[in-house]
């Protein structure tokens, strides 16, 4: 899609299988290096297991994946990746999980506080660095692996329905966040959501997924709205409007066939 | 504090109660003291016991080789079950020869330990190991397989280097499967000194209790065990603040939830 | 009369060559010829734990040492010896071969390491003793315990005891390696006068006093197999005897066996009858060692009666 | 399969390898025969016996025992760690006297035992149990509190009853935690079962050892421990079993992904 | 609110405290015998707290909590509840967890599993009846314990974010199975979302709670729509925005006063 220079993520015609079942068919993705993709599709269409393929953490049946160019193999050391399920530690205070990184890249345990206090006021958790996982709210444990992944600035930043638990206010506020650090210095970001406002208020592109099992890409929309997108403004224009029917209803045509097929 | 208050009275109670049983029962002659002597007896002995040089020797003696033993047992096994448990293939191979070890009477160990390191700390040692390493060993192995996946993920994708896995992961995920493979090991540490000391030695509670029951005196006997149990409690209460500490960040107990 | 219990349980405290009589009774069928079944079981960890066995009602005999008797007589039980198995202890005393010039008395055994095979076990009693007999106090000698068999042997080699209390098999190996050199040598009546200044009854068939009392005619018939086959021990060849032999008291080795019974056959009494002088050397030796058996008024004729053996010999002339 | 015949081969590679080194070892005259047989002799060994009714006797009585003891030691500790881990009142007071028991050198308990149990059957498998009971106990009683407490609060909003709860809850969760107990388990039965046939019987695995140390036999004990040691992998083969159909639910082992 | 009658949920003056922490400072709510409640808030301002007061998981550290007019003690047997975090017993297949409640109700396992399967078809998760929890997709996992929870029919249904995890079709989908259930056999229902439509197209009251810590309520909106409400029309009559302007600004300023509060 992008020009030849350099992709950072390039799927090819990758299929995901486990053991008998195949979620993913055949996928094809490609992410610039500065590109901001959305990936919608229906539940259980493949979409977390996408992103795990692109990190490394599963291997795909058939396909190839490239990132920056070089077959993947192993783990995927250029991303960051804020997983759908609950991956902080629970032995963890707040602090020292977003801190967790910068530890593990050689940093002392002081100084990782030390750049992860900020960072945790940012997302509205001043007063909750001490907290341990099990004491926060779920929406503030969301925020807590948000920043976990952002702190370490990563060439390409994968997020799994990162901001579904939280109210629309802080939503917002958490979308301002993300789009400063992609401009301040473009990386590639791809992120899956549920919500095509969302999708369309922050995305370059938006990807439509198929309903699985063996689903496909069905949708590849670019979303041309100028930046800065003010969202309050946007969601009334007609541009906006004819974005979101196109998305809603490739993606509704999508879940009627699962529903008939299951039926 | 009232609840703290309320376990340390049942059990006095009940300490109380069966003390009062067992004396009554030896006086009026429905238990025989050859076998089971009155506690007034026991007690009458440690205290004989504790006003004697000899006894604190013994005392330190068999302290020093079951906290080396546990500790090394510990260390050994808590080793061992990590590497295992963080590579498969050598777990595979390696794992039927653990248990065929397991499965060897420690008893039996005994004169092969005298023969090899001869009379001294060491043979003691090294039976008190043979018996914590194992306890330590399956219970940690199982404890770094059982790592939440997710939470494992999540830190290599933040790029955990083997060592810093192990650290900010495997331990601390594990540390309830050590912690409670620590409760057995005490027991077992001082089982493996004193046996060892009954088997073969100068000095130490087994010993002690040995030469006792050379001379058929049960009173004896049991003094030795009950010093022994003393022992254990207060080595576990080391173990408990250990726990204390390390699972801070725990929720309280499911069941009172 | 017929035996009042014909299914009988014996302990004997491990397989020391001194108790060996026994099994080698049941293995010949002497037991059988007499009609009584009898059990042996063994007690790996040592006499006081066969002791226990009996006086807990778990088995209706014990094989053990005399000493027990008085022990438990001491204590207020009642148990008697009816058949002495050997009137002679069998047990030896040796110094490291290469102190075998330097010490040649037990009072040479001064400021020296001395083994036993337990605490508290007939070994100890009999070294505190001999120690004391040789003028020596009870803190000139240290006292180790390395445990029954090879532990003993290794730690005397590796140079972890100087001295060493010993039976044989033991004894027999250690002669061969030059490895030891006996100070006393109670395998024989001499030694034993050497050491003990008398004879020293050790292992006997015991049993309580109410079950001897109730079952007169059982424990005869196990007095006469046993004297059957004391008999019959006292007339075959050594190289019989060791072919006969039960194989928990033989070595790998036929030669060595056939060593070991030479220097031991004098071990099985061959009367099974208890000589009151000569119980008085346990009485003499335990009181010197437990001032709570001094204390007691031990009454020895309690301790054994020699009806049955004497009955055996009549009947079985 | 290719893994598992990688395995298979490592394995068999140690075996002979530690078996060529010994046999070489006895035979250039490095290690001591009467200490450490010739592993030819071993064999030679357990090949006699083998062809005696006598040894499959002597087999079958520990084999007995050691089932016996192994079943009720889980049984009761595994009772007992969901008892107290269920009731943190009761597991208060409870405890210190647990770990006082655990702390009583078996060999210690093995006369009680012939006191209370007769020479029988009993006596063997109550001291086995006392080895299986505390590590079944203390596995038990934690992985009972490890259940993860949104599970656990979920399963009680459905109206679970205490009953449901346990079967469908605490049980499953647990299980990892007692399997892994049920390892060191297993050897811990077969040593209860051969010590208390050492401290005293007329037959069973450890009557033969005791009696091959009796007379200086060192063949006749080490061929008693090789037999030992297959029994055990024997045993273990079960747990495995076990395992494998109780834990189907789990994702594959975290470091597998 | 509702008449005298009965009340199904009555929290009185409810405060609930975490050590030192207070997270709710004082709360009212009456929930009508049939009334279908949404409670929107901050992230982090309690209302998962709230639901587990209401069940009986929390006890409140001031206040009442009252369950058709009874004082409530230990769990509340009238209630089932889905829990924002996974619940699902790891060990039985999605069939096994949906027919757990009648199993503990003395159900055949059988019969439980025959009871489950129409309800999995019904969510969409035809086929994914053996799966064990981890096999399945975030958003089927949820739909596993919304069935979980309906399967018993409580008086009083419960449910934290049910449905923020799936699709915008699939989520209608859910809606309808919902409102079905509720008219079909009139019970109360509250529900906690992030989603304004979405509170506003199901519910009869939307309660705002203000941000943490020591929330309360500030809102309590009746939302007069008729039923049966059609999303799509609705979403552009002008009654339809003006309920959705209202909770947002009260929302909104929620959210800024917290966020100045850490600023
Ligand atoms: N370990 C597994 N074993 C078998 N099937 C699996 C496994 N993991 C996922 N699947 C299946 O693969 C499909 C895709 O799952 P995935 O988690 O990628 O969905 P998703 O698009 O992220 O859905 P959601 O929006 O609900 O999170 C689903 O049908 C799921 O059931
Ligand atoms: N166990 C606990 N210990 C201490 N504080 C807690 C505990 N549980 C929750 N809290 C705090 O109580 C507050 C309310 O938590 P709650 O989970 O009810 O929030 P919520 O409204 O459900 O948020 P979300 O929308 O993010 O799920 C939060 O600030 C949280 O940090
Ligand atoms: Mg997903
Ligand atoms: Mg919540």
């Amino acid at each position: 899609m992008e020009g030849q220079p350099a992709l950072a993520v390039d799927l090819r015609d990758v299929m995901i299988r486990f053991g008998d079942f195949t979620a993913v068919k055949s996928m094809n993705l490609q992410v610039g290096e500065t590109e901001f993709v959305a990936v919608v599709g229906p539940t259980g269409c493949g979409k977390s297991t996408i992103l795990n393929t692109v990190t490394g953490l599963l291997k795909p049946a058939a396909g190839e994946v490239r990132i920056f160019g070089k077959s993947l193999r192993g783990l995927n050391g250029q991303s960051g990746y804020m997983l759908q399920q609950e991956g902080l530690l629970p032995w963890k205070t707040a602090q020292d999980n977003v801190g967790l990184g910068l530890v593990f890249q050689g940093s002392s345990i002081a100084k990782a506080r030390e750049q992860a206090r900020p960072w945790l006021a940012k997302v509205g958790l001043k007063g909750f660095e001490e907290r341990y996982p099990h004491q926060l709210s779920g929406g503030q444990r969301k925020r807590v692996a948000m920043t976990q992944t952002l702190i370490m600035q990563p060439k390409i930043v994968l997020m799994d329905e990162p901001f579904s638990a939280l109210d629309v206010h802080t939503r917002r506020l958490m979308h301002r966040i993300l789009l400063d650090l992609w401009q301040a210095d473009r990386r590639s970001l791809v992120f899956i959501t549920h919500d095509l406002d969302e999708a369309i208020t922050l995305a370059d592109r938006v990807v439509v997924m198929s309903a699985g099992p063996a689903s496909r890409m069905v949708g590849d929309v670019r979303i041309t709205l100028p930046r800065p997108r003010d969202v309050s403004a946007l969601q009334t224009t007609d541009e906006f409007v004819a974005l979101y029917r196109e998305i809603w209803s490739l993606l509704g045509a999508e879940v009627e066939k699962s529903y008939a097929t299951q039926g | 504090m009232p609840r703290r208050g309320k376990v340390a009275l049942t059990q006095f109670a009940i300490v109380l109660g069966l003390i009062l049983i067992w004396e009554l029962g030896v006086r009026a002659g429905l238990i025989d003291p050859f076998f089971f002597p009155a506690p007034s007896t026991l007690i009458a002995r440690i205290g004989e016991w504790m006003s004697t040089a000899d006894f604190w020797t013994d005392v330190s003696i068999t302290l020093l080789e079951t906290v080396l033993s546990f500790l090394a047992g510990i260390g050994i096994g808590t080793a061992l079950g990590i590497w295992l448990g963080l590579s498969p293939f050598a777990a595979e191979v390696v794992q039927p020869f653990i248990k065929m070890f397991n499965a060897i009477p420690r008893i039996l160990l005994g004169p092969i330990f005298v023969i090899w390191f001869g009379l001294g700390l060491t043979s003691k040692v090294a039976l008190g190991v043979t018996l914590v390493l194992f306890v330590a060993f399956f219970n940690t192995f199982q404890g770094v397989r059982e790592v939440n996946p997710v939470v494992l993920a999540n830190a290599r994708l933040l790029r955990a280097s083997k060592s810093s896995l192990l650290r900010h992961v495997y331990l601390p995920s594990a540390t309830t499967w050590i912690l409670s493979s620590l409760r057995v090991s005490v027991g077992m540490a001082v089982m493996g000194a004193v046996v060892a000391e009954y088997l073969g030695s100068s000095a130490g509670l087994g010993h002690l209790i040995a030469q006792a029951e050379g001379v058929l005196d049960a009173t004896g006997v049991f003094a030795g065990i009950i010093v022994l149990s003393a022992f254990v409690v207060a080595l576990d209460a080391i173990v408990d603040r250990a726990e204390k500490r390390l699972l801070v960040w725990r929720p309280a107990p499911a069941h009172e939830a | 009369a017929e035996p009042e219990k014909t299914k009988l349980k014996i302990a004997v405290g491990s397989q020391i060559l001194n108790y060996m009589p026994l099994e080698l009774g049941v293995k010949l069928g002497a037991f059988k010829e007499e009609g009584v079944d009898v059990t042996v079981e063994n007690f790996q960890a040592g006499g006081s734990k066969a002791l226990q066995a009996l006086i807990g009602g778990s088995v209706d005999g014990t094989v053990g040492f005399y000493d027990h008797t008085i022990q438990m007589q001491a204590q207020g039980k009642q148990i008697s010896c009816v058949f002495l198995l050997n009137d002679i202890p069998g047990v030896l005393l040796g110094v490291r071969g290469d102190l075998a010039d330097k010490v040649k008395t037990g009072a040479g055994l001064k400021g020296l390491k001395l083994g036993i095979t337990a605490p508290g076990s007939s070994t100890d009693t009999m070294a505190r003793y001999y120690i004391k007999k040789s003028g020596l106090g009870p803190r000139d000698v240290s006292i180790i315990a390395v445990g029954s068999g090879a532990p003993g042997m290794v730690a005397l080699e590796a140079r972890n005891i100087d001295a060493l209390v010993y039976f044989d098999p033991i004894a027999t190996l250690l002669a061969r390696k030059k490895s030891a050199t006996p100070l006393f040598d109670a395998r024989t009546v001499e030694g034993s006068r050497q050491a003990f200044g008398g004879i020293y009854p050790t292992a006997c068939l015991y049993l309580q006093q109410s079950f001897i009392d109730k079952n007169p005619e059982a424990v005869q018939r196990l007095v006469n197999a046993l004297f059957k086959t004391h008999r019959w021990i006292n007339t075959v060849s050594a190289e019989q005897l060791v072919d006969a032999m039960p194989p928990g008291y033989k070595t790998d080795n036929r030669e060595v066996n056939i060593e070991i019974i030479n220097a031991s056959k004098a071990l099985f009494s061959p009367t099974g009858q208890m000589d009151i002088d000569a119980a008085k050397v346990p009485l003499a030796v335990l009181g010197d060692f437990d001032p709570k058996i001094a204390a007691a008024k031990i009454d020895l004729i309690k301790t054994f009666t020699n009806r049955f053996a004497k009955r055996a010999a009549q009947q079985l002339k």
